[in-house]
């Protein structure tokens, strides 16, 4: 027994544990990029505001109801603006609406993920360990899509399963394929945030400036859209070939062009409130060409990402 | 991010399972003299922790070949110090191998057992730090507390060979052992009123090895 | 000539300097002290980028501070690797010599002689992004020495150089202090330092613990006697021999290599006596030296 | 002062080199595409009002948005990545340094306005009559006028582009439009007054108001030219005398 030594010796001592094949990786930087973003306070708060519409239609239909039940002559209103409810809008609104938000969220996630790697220049540290580019970008792309993904897919099944439940009768099932078809354009919404905060983070070393600029140009193209939304009402007839498209042409634009293709509306004023024409019932471009473009948009900025991360900088 | 998240982050990167990476962390981070700043934020380290910590995350995963570039860039005397008896520390009789590149030759001489010298591009000298120091005929340096021209015209004329002095120290150059040029010396330097304060065997030093390869 | 009387600076609550007074002559001085010692505020306040809170400094007699006066005769090569990296190292040490009031044809061949004395000549077209640290202290150094100035004050001058390089800048800065200019050196690289000067001034914790000649420190310095390494075959005797001196204060056997050390605060009356050891009592002594005769030593007793 | 001239050409050379410079000229290309756009779409318009609209929507924008950057240029992005150094120890007198940098990026500032002012009358086909010669030393005086009260500001702050920005789009945007005398105290409404651009058609549509008319702006161009002059002398002078007397050292550890 005696031959234990009684004092350890705490010098440096070899790690022999057992030690991951590449490949796993990329969920290590995810999580780690997840990890500091859940720290920051805001973005709970942008969370929530992120789905406002769905929580203001909750209280609107609540209180309708409220309404409705405690007197019979409120029920003729209810049943009138009932009807006049196009439910796949509300879900095309809540999507839309949330663009603004999810921006800003895509920012706090990735705006810092590649720019901040790029300033410490850990590129050194990453690309030193058994991790290769494609797993660096892939983790740190997954880092910003998931945590939108989730952001804008739980409102929407909680706002579908209320409307399941409680508004059956007023055809909110009409359109079976609905839901299905919200869970096929988040994604491709969460896949473009995604890809443009990655791309234009890789192009900065602050993420101040890569937050600058996508505001920039989100501002600007927005700029251009409510400009052609504009030419669009003051010319109520025909609507020259461009706008149609041209209105579109925004980051949002995208997006909210895609869910309409995909939902299949025309869109209609939100909160049911009545009213003809204005910017929300430009009519929704064809699904392929929409879609092509997002995704044309997406893989073209990851392209960026890819061609800016270097281990070494070369300098000619 | 706090020193230890980001040890065991790296340390997940290099595969380790997250506990085992956190566990080694703290572990890594004690030796590397960082053990109470664990906690705190990197962005708050001071020039020398930042150098502890890019070791720390060097060694997490236990690594066989260590790469160490500029170890001490940057340090003041006691971080460099530091920072070379650590490197010391890890790589002797720990099977782990270290590569350091260094412009300050002192220090490599410190850390270091074997030296390869490269010019551009190709390989110039390479072999144990003992060896290429020695210097043919085991020439003595001796200091002298302040420089004395009497002193080494006598020692020319025992027939020992002085090299003109660099600041109070004479190279002496002879056949016979240390201890009998040690005697002539001091014989010499109390005939001729010098105080010998030093009398050691001369080596070269690895920057008069690196000069003579540049100029092979 | 640079006289500095009781100045002292903070930022906020963080001490930079404090009550520092020195007058630094002209040939070549190394500036010492750990990191947060106040050494980049002292330079600050000698180059007049910033002004003492207290106390006043005078370079040439003048106040530094935004004086165009005493920048005429002032090179500064600060620690800073940042440049303007579109333009070329010759572009950017021709703009400073411009800037320094050269004429447009003075500027030129004044660039060219100075890149020629870093070893730049050759290799200053290259946009500055692309240059290695070496090649960017270098011109970092060019343009310290570009108006031929009088006083030249360097803040860490060889970070980056390769051994050649750094040889060959300390012999430069040898020839420069011998033609009477004022140098000042920060530096960490106490090796370097020693080669380059026996003048120090050693800042902690924003005071000047220490100003002077080394070796005068070093005499200064009773909490340290003095150390004496004796290699030989015959420790025990030889240590027998020297405890009977009394200015021996202590003696050490080293199991690991060999040989014993002592410690005296009387070298003279010790290096006297050594002698009769090997010459008279025929001991066999193979060498002996003062290990902690070097700056490095010397920074560590005093910085304790 | 025989450095001022030195100082002045070095930094336009600067300003004005093809990597930093290529932006503007873009935006007035732009600028020429744009007036094709607004003139196809706006058939009620003529070229003059279609000018006016975007000179006074756009281009004084863009005038706006590049003094702020550039006026960054001349210390607090020096300041930022600490190659001020190099300047300060050199023996320039602080003030020649500040004024000399300034008037360049006054200069630079003019250039894209009027680029831009060009840019748009070719667009919308305008002709280059005195509408455009007005608007021209409007754009002129108010590029000397915003380089001069940014250079100011970021003497004062050091996160001062961000402000500057505020001023320019938020600001220099909302305030000439307000109802009473508020108007008075933005430098936009002076340079209105001095372009006097005849009265334009609102363009409206009950979705988002694309243009509202100006309100009743009576500064004359007279006492307009004045304000912006007597602007522009006491920010510099104040701009000199600060320079001259305050540290600029670039923030960390303080070793």
């Amino acid at each position: 027994m005696s031959n234990i030594k009684p004092i350890a010796d705490l010098s440096y001592r070899n790690y022999d544990g057992p030690l991951k094949k590449p490949g796993s990786r990329w969920w290590v930087i995810a999580k780690n990029g997840i990890r500091i973003a859940l720290k920051k306070m805001a973005l709970w708060g942008l969370m929530f505001v992120s789905a406002w519409y769905y929580l203001v239609m909750l209280v609107v239909l609540f209180f309708v109801q409220q309404i409705t039940s405690s007197n019979p002559a409120g029920a003729q209103a209810m049943k009138a603006f009932m009807e006049r409810l196009v439910w796949p809008d509300q879900f095309l609104h809540g999507f839309s609406y949330a663009q603004l938000p999810m921006l800003i969220i895509a920012l706090m996630l990735g705006a810092g993920s590649i720019a901040n790697d790029n300033r410490a220049n850990a590129m050194l540290v990453y690309l030193s360990k058994p991790c290769d580019k494609r797993e660096y970008l892939f983790g740190k792309w997954i880092g910003i899509a998931l945590p939108i993904l989730v952001i804008m897919v739980v409102p929407t099944i909680i706002f579908y399963a209320y409307g399941a439940l409680t508004f059956r009768e007023y055809g909110f099932l009409k359109d079976a394929w609905l839901l299905p078809k919200m869970l096929v354009i988040i994604p491709i919404a969460a896949i473009f945030h995604a890809s443009i905060v990655v791309g234009i983070s890789s192009m900065f070393n602050q993420a101040r400036n890569a937050s600058a600029t996508y505001a920039g140009i989100y501002f600007i193209t927005n700029f251009f859209t409510l400009l052609m939304g504009g030419i669009w009402a003051s010319s109520r007839g025909e609507t020259p070939f461009p706008v149609k498209h041209l209105f579109y042409a925004s980051i949002d634009g995208v997006l909210i062009g895609a869910c309409k293709a995909i939902i299949g509306t025309k869109g209609s004023a939100p909160f049911g409130i009545q009213s003809q024409g204005g910017m929300s019932q430009v009519p929704a471009p064809a699904v392929v060409p929409i879609l092509g473009v997002a995704l044309l948009i997406s893989v073209v900025f990851v392209l960026i990402a890819w061609r800016k991360i270097r281990a070494v900088e070369v300098i000619g | 991010m706090t020193a230890v998240g980001f040890v065991s982050y790296a340390g997940e990167l290099s595969g380790m399972p997250p506990a085992e990476a956190l566990r080694r962390a703290h572990e890594v981070l004690e030796y590397c003299g960082l053990g109470e700043a664990r906690y705190r934020n990197v962005e708050t380290y001071s020039t020398g922790m930042k150098q502890r910590i890019k070791l720390a995350q060097a060694l997490v995963h236990g690594p066989k070949l260590l790469l160490l570039d500029e170890p001490t860039n940057g340090l003041d005397p006691r971080g460099r110090e530091e920072m070379l008896d650590l490197v010391r520390s890890v790589s002797h009789g720990r099977g782990v191998n270290v590569i350091v590149s260094s412009h300050l030759l002192p220090d490599i001489e410190r850390v270091c057992d074997r030296v390869i010298v490269v010019i551009k591009g190709k390989l110039r000298t390479a072999g144990t730090i003992k060896d290429l120091k020695k210097l043919a005929g085991q020439p003595a340096d001796v200091e002298l507390r302040e420089p004395n021209v009497a002193f080494a015209n006598m020692l020319m004329e025992k027939g020992l060979t002085v090299t003109p002095p660099k600041g109070n120290i004479y190279r002496v150059q002879s056949e016979l052992p240390p201890e009998e040029l040690l005697r002539v010396v001091q014989r010499t330097a109390l005939e001729s009123g010098a105080q010998v304060r030093g009398f050691e065997t001369a080596v070269r030093t690895l920057e008069e090895v690196f000069l003579e390869a540049l100029t092979a | 000539m640079i006289q500095i009387e009781n100045a002292s600076r903070w930022f906020g609550q963080v001490i930079g300097v404090n009550d520092v007074t020195h007058t630094i002559e002209p040939g070549v001085t190394a500036l010492l002290g750990m990191n947060g010692a106040g050494k980049s505020t002292l330079l600050r306040l000698i180059t007049g980028q910033i002004q003492p809170t207290t106390g006043s400094i005078k370079v040439f007699g003048n106040e530094p501070f935004a004086n165009p006066e005493v920048y005429k005769r002032m090179g500064y090569c600060p620690e800073i690797d940042q440049f303007y990296e579109h333009k070329t190292g010759r572009q950017f040490v021709n703009y400073l010599a411009r800037l320094a009031g050269m004429s447009a044809a003075e500027a030129k061949s004044r660039t060219d002689e100075v890149l020629h004395e870093v070893g730049m000549a050759d290799r200053a077209d290259k946009k500055l992004a692309g240059y290695s640290k070496g090649m960017r202290q270098r011109i970092k150094l060019a343009q310290a020495i570009l108006h031929d100035p009088d006083i030249i004050l360097l803040d860490e001058p060889l970070n980056g150089l390769d051994p050649v390089g750094r040889r060959e800048f300390m012999s430069y800065l040898h020839t420069l202090a011998e033609r009477g200019k004022t140098i000042l050196v920060s530096s960490h690289i106490l090796f370097e330092v020693e080669q380059m000067t026996k003048s120090i001034m050693l800042l902690h914790r924003g005071r000047l613990l220490a100003a002077g000649d080394v070796s005068l420190i070093r005499e200064y310095i009773d909490k340290y006697p003095h150390r004496v390494r004796i290699e030989t075959p015959q420790p025990r005797e030889v240590a027998a021999k020297l405890i009977q001196l009394p200015y021996v204060l202590k003696v050490e056997f080293d199991e690991w290599r060999g040989g014993i050390e002592l410690q005296t605060r009387e070298l003279n009356q010790f290096f006297a006596f050594l002698p009769t050891l090997t010459t008279e009592e025929n001991f066999t002594i193979t060498g002996f030296s003062s290990p902690d005769n070097n700056l490095e030593s010397i920074f560590h007793y005093l910085i304790e | 002062m025989s450095i001022a001239p030195f100082v002045f050409t070095s930094t336009l050379q600067d300003m004005l080199r093809p990597k930093r410079f290529a932006i503007w000229v873009i935006v007035a290309i732009a600028m020429v595409v744009l007036g094709q756009v607004f003139l196809r779409f706006t058939p009620t318009s003529t070229s003059t009002t279609a000018y006016s609209t975007l000179s006074e929507l756009i281009v004084f924008r863009i005038l706006a948005l590049a003094a702020a950057i550039f006026a960054t240029g001349v210390v607090s992005q020096e300041v930022e990545q600490k190659t001020i150094v190099y300047l300060l120890t050199r023996p320039v007198p602080r003030p020649v340094l500040i004024l000399a940098r300034t008037l360049a990026a006054s200069v630079t500032v003019s250039i894209v306005g009027i680029l831009a002012a060009v840019g748009t009358a070719l667009g919308t086909r305008a002709s280059f009559g005195d509408l455009f010669l007005r608007d021209c030393s409007a754009l002129i005086l108010g590029a000397f006028a915003y380089c001069a009260l940014f250079v100011l500001v970021s003497l004062l702050i050091n996160k001062s582009m961000v402000i500057n920005l505020i001023f320019a789009f938020g600001y220099e945007a909302a305030v000439p439009k307000m109802p009473g005398d508020i108007y008075k105290v933005s430098i936009n409404s002076y340079l209105m007054s001095i372009a006097s651009h005849p009265k334009i058609a609102p363009v409206t549509s009950d979705a988002a108001p694309v243009a509202t008319p100006a309100a009743v702006n009576t500064i004359q161009p007279g006492a307009a030219w004045l304000a912006m002059i007597g602007l522009v002398v006491l920010c510099s002078m104040f701009n000199a005398q600060w320079f001259d007397r305050n540290e600029y050292v670039p923030r960390e550890d303080g070793d």
